[in-house]
């Protein structure tokens, strides 16, 4: 059962790292602020996502599974919304001086 | 070399940028963030100094941990009232240059009274 | 009297709680003005003040019946867990001296700072920060806790840093921001030092530390680190960029505070730190160099405060070189043993420290009234209000006269047992500079003085009505600096002979004169601007034969006014704070 | 060399360039988003420090108020080249540089220099803890074993709060701090403001109350309301009060004020000023923290709202 | 486990580091504000592994409390630092 849940998590948190690696590169070769936005939000909400997967299984408790749930649904929150500002103020132009 | 040293160069290191900066930086809020550094450098050493004093069960020695807590409180009240009063400024200066230069406020004998 | 460090102090004493309600009674204000709100602040600093001079009074007067200092243990946790305060001969003349201040400064800022409609932010902003600054002084006064001096430190500093740019006009708020940067610069390298010697010895007990520390190099870097940090915060030269504009700007009574009492907080934290918690560390060399600056403080003090326009920066510049001479004492108090021995030499340089704070917020008071009555401030411009302000006056020269160190003031006082000191330990230089500073505080203080004695170019005409209370709150003060010689300090400060002061006596008289004449004498050649009896006939005979010198010395001290100039730039300043630091951390390893 | 203290190295390196970016990059805005940045990652440092208190304050504050203090600051000072200082001249520069890094050489040796094995408290923490009955001991040091500096701490912050009321002009005295904000209701910001606080304001009631046990406390909890309420006034959705306003006042105080009170009581009653009974401790303690944790987030909030700006008229 | 933990730490970490640089060389002000938003991810990531293997429960909240702010200094960047003196009072520029 645990070499189960060791390689569930294994192979979650390697997933997410790669998807950090994805972003990264991402906002490595892409050229302008809204691209490199979403390469930013996309690639690292799943990231993060994979990787509270992966530890789910190794959580302690449920409240500690609950609360890594919840993390990776704020942070889903926090990517949308301040993707959406700051693409807003960047096409405005008023912020790229 | 353990994971404590290397952290405890870094304080060192820390507070040796915040101290650069504190000194060179013309621009007042960048010298309030190099305080900010700085002070994150000392509490750091305060953290190396209480991971080393690990012991009964606690992998940080507690008394140190509340002094930074404390610590953290007073540096940020700091910040925040240098801001404050940097941003007054910035305000009054402002107002002070577009009413011109013959604003009572530039009188040099009005120093207080 | 200091005991020699108390072994076992881990009980409160019977009135120790008295230390408890010394901090506790003006934080209770603090909070009670802060809800009640605009119209109630100045009732309940008026409430509090009373009831803390009384504790103050009463804790002074239990000191001498105890055996050792008073202790009380905070949630009765002993330390180095808990926190304990203590009292002890030399807090308890700082806990007085403060209370007569703040006291004084209260009855002074009663009629300027009384709520009205239309400016009521003032009155609060100030009765709240008086009470603060008091909390935060006797917290650091009686605190036994490095990192409880520390967080009192702060409060002191939040308390002072207002104060400045209680106006709002750029200037101050500029001096505001300068104040407050550095002397957070100086705070961090005293945290530094802290976690140090926490990493060191797992307390920061003052007591506990000083059975525990011993000549390490860690030890000294903490100490040295700790020891420039708050000369930072004392403006000792050549660290002084923000003090002159940050006193000069603030209200008259929020001048007397940080001139007489804030600058004393960190000097204290100086003093317990080597008095008490490294008493036997080799600091031999470092101490000359604290002396060192301290003499240079001296002068660059002296000359830019003959050279100023204005009497409250005057006044401002003369703290800069009072402060340089508490610094005196710390060389002087070397023992043949490298020990620093807490005899004459401490007790001159506390005697000098609350005869400052008391004389110096007298002075600032004193200036406050005339420029309530002048509407200006400019020293030739004073001629003639000696008699229309001849209270006024009257407390500047008495105030004036103490600070010189005229018999039977505490600073006469202070500076006999320092010169006994300097005798004791054949160190004959400082004794010299002992003797200079004198002559120097004389010349300025007589500039002033001639100025207002002087007859008025045109019928002077006040711009507001004289604030006699305050006069008279500036009058006490003065005089009670004047007549501190008179005070039997054996219970609480190591003096080492009692000589009844002979106030008729020859030797008395020309030891007073003395610095007078010299004071005369530099304040005619350091002094730019004509002198108010330049007209007469006497005096022109007199600078004829002066005058080659005069230019000379004029030239002088336009060279001392420029490298000032360069010493107050933040980065020169800031530069020579972290090379006092290294500097005092080399001279300690050097001599370990 | 084990792969724990290489992923150290890794980070303590992270951390380091950030610091440097901050400090040598010209422009002020990239500084400050660079301490930021760094701000967050200390709190990587603390967790790895096993210090997770300490973790949470330094998350708390440079993640949400830190940030928005400084950078709110950084965008309006934008162009403020009035009131800088003179820049110093190339020798001076090089000059404070070999004296920083001769500090931090310093310091470097000394760190390396110091007792093995180290001295501590902890013991002496952990065998006293049963005096209030709370298990998490950094807490215990907080609110008993120094419990003056915590309360002289909550009088700076208030100190804090009136410096920054001083700084009002005359004629707003009384009134209300910045602007009001104004932000479309169906936009982004007005439904994030709406989402997030019930969260936010659970979560740090949760830090609160885990903080008698576990890592948290009265300062990490009001400092994650205090965003909260920062939050719904950048969304205009809540206005800042009125700072005469009697209310507003007492919940200022009420956390030191409450912790002066039992402090007195123990002195009058008990053992010791701040002393506890046993019995009463955990009780007391946490009415102190709930007290202060209302107090902290209205400072902290009131802080970053600056000085009242906008008379008492609306 | 601890070590497949402390390596995916390591490399997040680096992958962290590189997009910040690239982040905070810019050009606009809106690249270096995404920086905080980063953090908000990698960095949260890199706590909850190394919280996990460290055996550091409290990891967990911390991250918690990350998560949750987050989002604040990108607020703080649009509400703040959009023509404030040109407009004082009324700072909105979203959603117009």
């Amino acid at each position: 059962m645990s070499l189960a849940r060791d390689v569930m998590t294994i192979a979650a948190v390697s997933a997410g790292a790669f998807f950090f690696l994805a972003g990264t590169v991402g906002l490595l070769r892409f050229p302008d602020t809204l691209t490199r936005l979403h390469a930013l939000t996309k690639a690292d909400n799943l990231g993060l996502g994979l990787v509270v997967l992966g530890l789910l299984p190794q959580a302690a408790s449920l409240r500690d599974g609950l609360k890594l749930v919840g993390i990776w649904l704020l942070g889903l929150l926090a990517g949308a919304t301040v993707s959406q500002l700051i693409a807003r103020a960047a096409r405005h132009g008023q912020l790229n001086r | 070399m353990s994971g404590v040293t290397v952290f405890g160069l870094c304080a060192a290191a820390a507070v040796g940028l915040g101290l650069y900066g504190l000194i060179t930086n013309p621009q007042p809020l960048r010298k309030i963030i190099a305080f900010n550094l700085l002070g994150s450098g000392v509490f750091l050493l305060f953290g190396v100094v209480g991971r080393r004093g690990a012991a009964a069960g606690m992998g940080n020695d507690p008394v140190p941990q509340a002094l930074v807590i404390t610590g953290v409180v007073v540096a940020f009240s700091a910040t925040a009232l240098a801001i404050a009063l940097l941003l007054r400024l910035f305000q009054t200066s402002a107002s002070v240059a577009r009413s011109g230069r013959a604003s009572p406020g530039d009188d040099p004998d009005q120093v207080g009274g | 009297m200091l005991p020699p460090a108390p072994a076992l102090d881990a009980a409160t004493t019977p009135s120790g709680f008295l230390l408890v309600l010394s901090i506790a009674i003006p934080i209770a204000g603090v909070l009670l003005a802060f809800v009640l709100g605009d119209r109630y602040v100045r009732l309940v600093a008026f409430a509090m003040v009373p009831l803390e001079l009384a504790i103050t009074v009463t804790i002074v007067a239990a000191v001498p019946h105890s055996t050792g200092p008073l202790v009380y243990l905070l949630g009765a946790w002993p330390p180095p867990l808990g926190v304990a305060l203590r009292v002890d001969g030399l807090a308890a003349v700082m806990l007085a001296a403060t209370a007569v201040v703040i006291s004084a400064v209260a009855v002074y800022a009663g009629a300027e700072f009384s709520v009205t409609t239309t400016k009521a932010r003032a009155p609060f902003v100030f009765w709240i920060l008086l009470l603060a600054v008091w909390a935060a002084l006797n917290a650091i006064f009686v605190g036994g806790d490095l990192f409880t001096l520390y967080v009192a430190l702060e409060l002191l500093t939040f308390a002072a840093v207002p104060l400045v740019s209680l106006d709002g006009r750029p200037e101050t708020l500029r001096a505001a921001i300068r104040y407050l940067l550095f002397a957070l610069l100086g705070s961090v390298l005293y945290l530094l030092g802290t976690a140090l010697l926490y990493g060191l010895h797992a307390t920061l007990d003052i007591v506990l530390l000083s059975h525990r520390i011993g000549a390490e190099p860690a030890s000294l870097v903490a100490a040295a680190l700790m020891t420039s940090g708050l000369l930072a915060k004392t403006a000792l030269f050549p660290l002084h960029l923000w003090l002159p504009p940050a006193h000069a700007g603030a209200p008259a009574a929020g001048s007397a505070i940080l001139s007489g009492l804030v600058v004393k907080g960190s000097f204290f934290i100086i003093v317990r730190l080597w008095f008490q918690v490294m008493p036997g560390l080799p600091g031999f060399a470092a101490t000359q160099l604290l002396a060192a600056l301290g003499a240079a403080a001296i002068v660059f003090g002296s000359v830019l405060a003959l050279r100023q326009e204005r009497l409250k920066l005057l006044i401002a510049y003369s703290t800069l070189a009072q402060i340089g001479y508490l610094f005196l004492m710390f060389p002087l108090a070397f023992n043949g043993s490298g020990h620093l021995e807490s005899g004459g030499a401490l007790a001159g340089g506390l005697l000098q420290a609350a005869s400052h704070a008391t004389a110096k917020a007298a002075m600032f008071m004193a200036a406050g009234s005339i420029y309530a009555g002048l509407g200006h401030d400019r020293i030739t411009g004073l001629g003639g209000i000696a008699r229309v302000l001849p209270l006024s006056v009257l407390a500047f020269a008495f105030a004036g006269i103490a600070l010189i160190g005229v018999q039977p003031s505490g600073a006469s006082l202070a500076k006999d047992l320092l010169l006994q000191a300097a005798t004791e330990r054949q160190q004959w230089w400082w004794a010299v500079v002992l003797q200079a500073g004198g002559v120097f505080t004389a010349a300025y203080v007589l500039l002033v003085l001639a100025h207002a004695l002087a007859p008025p170019d045109k019928p002077v005409v006040l711009t507001g009505p004289a604030p006699r209370l305050g006069d008279v709150a500036a009058l006490v003060l003065a005089l009670c600096s004047l007549l501190l010689g008179l005070v039997p300090w054996e219970p609480y400060l190591p003096v080492p002979y009692i000589s009844p002061p002979d106030l008729s006596g020859l030797g008395t008289l020309s030891k007073s004169l003395l610095p007078v004449l010299g004071g005369v004498v530099l304040a005619i050649l350091l002094s730019p601007r004509p002198h108010p009896f330049a007209s007469s006939v006497r005096w022109k005979v007199a600078i004829g034969m002066l005058n080659r010198f005069r230019r000379g010395c004029c030239a002088f001290s336009s060279y001392v006014e420029r490298g000032n100039g360069v010493l107050c730039e933040w980065p020169a300043a800031s530069t020579c704070l972290l090379m006092l630091a290294l500097l005092f951390s080399v001279l300690m390893l050097v001599a370990a | 060399m084990s792969i724990e203290t290489v992923i150290e190295i890794v980070l303590a390196a992270v951390v380091l360039t950030l610091g440097v970016w901050t400090i040598v990059v010209p422009e002020t805005f990239s500084a400050t988003v660079g301490f930021v940045a760094y701000g967050l990652l200390v709190a990587l440092i603390w967790v790895r420090l096993d210090a997770a208190d300490v973790a949470l304050t330094e998350a708390a504050i440079g993640g949400g108020l830190g940030g928005v203090l400084l950078l709110g600051a950084a965008a309006r000072l934008r162009d403020a080249d009035m009131m800088a200082d003179a820049r110093p001249g190339k020798l001076l520069r090089a000059g404070a540089a070999a004296l920083s890094v001769l500090t931090a050489a310093v310091l470097a040796g000394v760190v390396l220099l110091l007792p093995d094995p180290a001295p501590t408290l902890a013991p002496a923490a952990v065998a006293n803890a049963w005096a209030t009955g709370l298990s998490n001991p950094v807490t215990n040091v907080l609110m008993a074993f120094r419990a003056m500096d915590t309360m002289l701490e909550k009088v700076v912050l208030l100190l804090a709060i009136i410096g920054v009321w001083s700084l009002a002009p005359d004629s707003a005295w009384g009134g209300r701090p910045g602007p009001r904000h104004q932000a479309d209701p169906r936009g982004v910001l007005a439904f994030l403001a709406r989402l997030l606080p019930p969260v936010g304001i659970v979560i740090g009631i949760y830090i609160l109350w885990t903080g008698s046990d576990h890592p948290g406390g009265a300062f990490q909890g009001g400092a994650i309301l205090a965003s909260m309420w920062l939050l719904a006034i950048m969304a205009g959705l809540a206005d800042t009060p009125l700072v005469s306003h009697r209310s507003v006042r007492f919940i200022l105080v009420a956390g030191p004020g409450l912790f002066l009170l039992v402090g007195l009581a123990g002195l009058l009653f008990g053992a010791a000023f701040l002393s506890y009974p046993p019995a009463l401790a955990k009780p007391l303690i946490l009415g102190i923290e709930i007290a202060m944790t209302l107090t902290i987030a209205a400072t902290l909030g009131l802080l970053l709202a600056g000085a009242p700006e906008r008379s008492t008229e609306p | 486990m601890t070590e497949f933990l402390t390596v995916a730490v390591g490399f997040i970490l680096a992958m962290l580091a590189l997009g910040l640089l690239s982040i905070l060389r810019g050009p606009g002000d809106a690249d270096r504000v995404m920086a905080t938003q980063l953090i908000g991810t990698g960095g949260i990531a890199t706590l909850l592994l190394l919280g996990t293997a460290a055996s550091i429960p409290a990891a967990i909240d911390v991250a918690l409390t990350l998560a949750l702010l987050a989002t604040f200094t990108s607020i703080a960047f649009v509400k703040k630092g959009l023509s404030r003196f040109a407009a004082d009072g009324t700072a909105s520029t979203e959603d117009e």
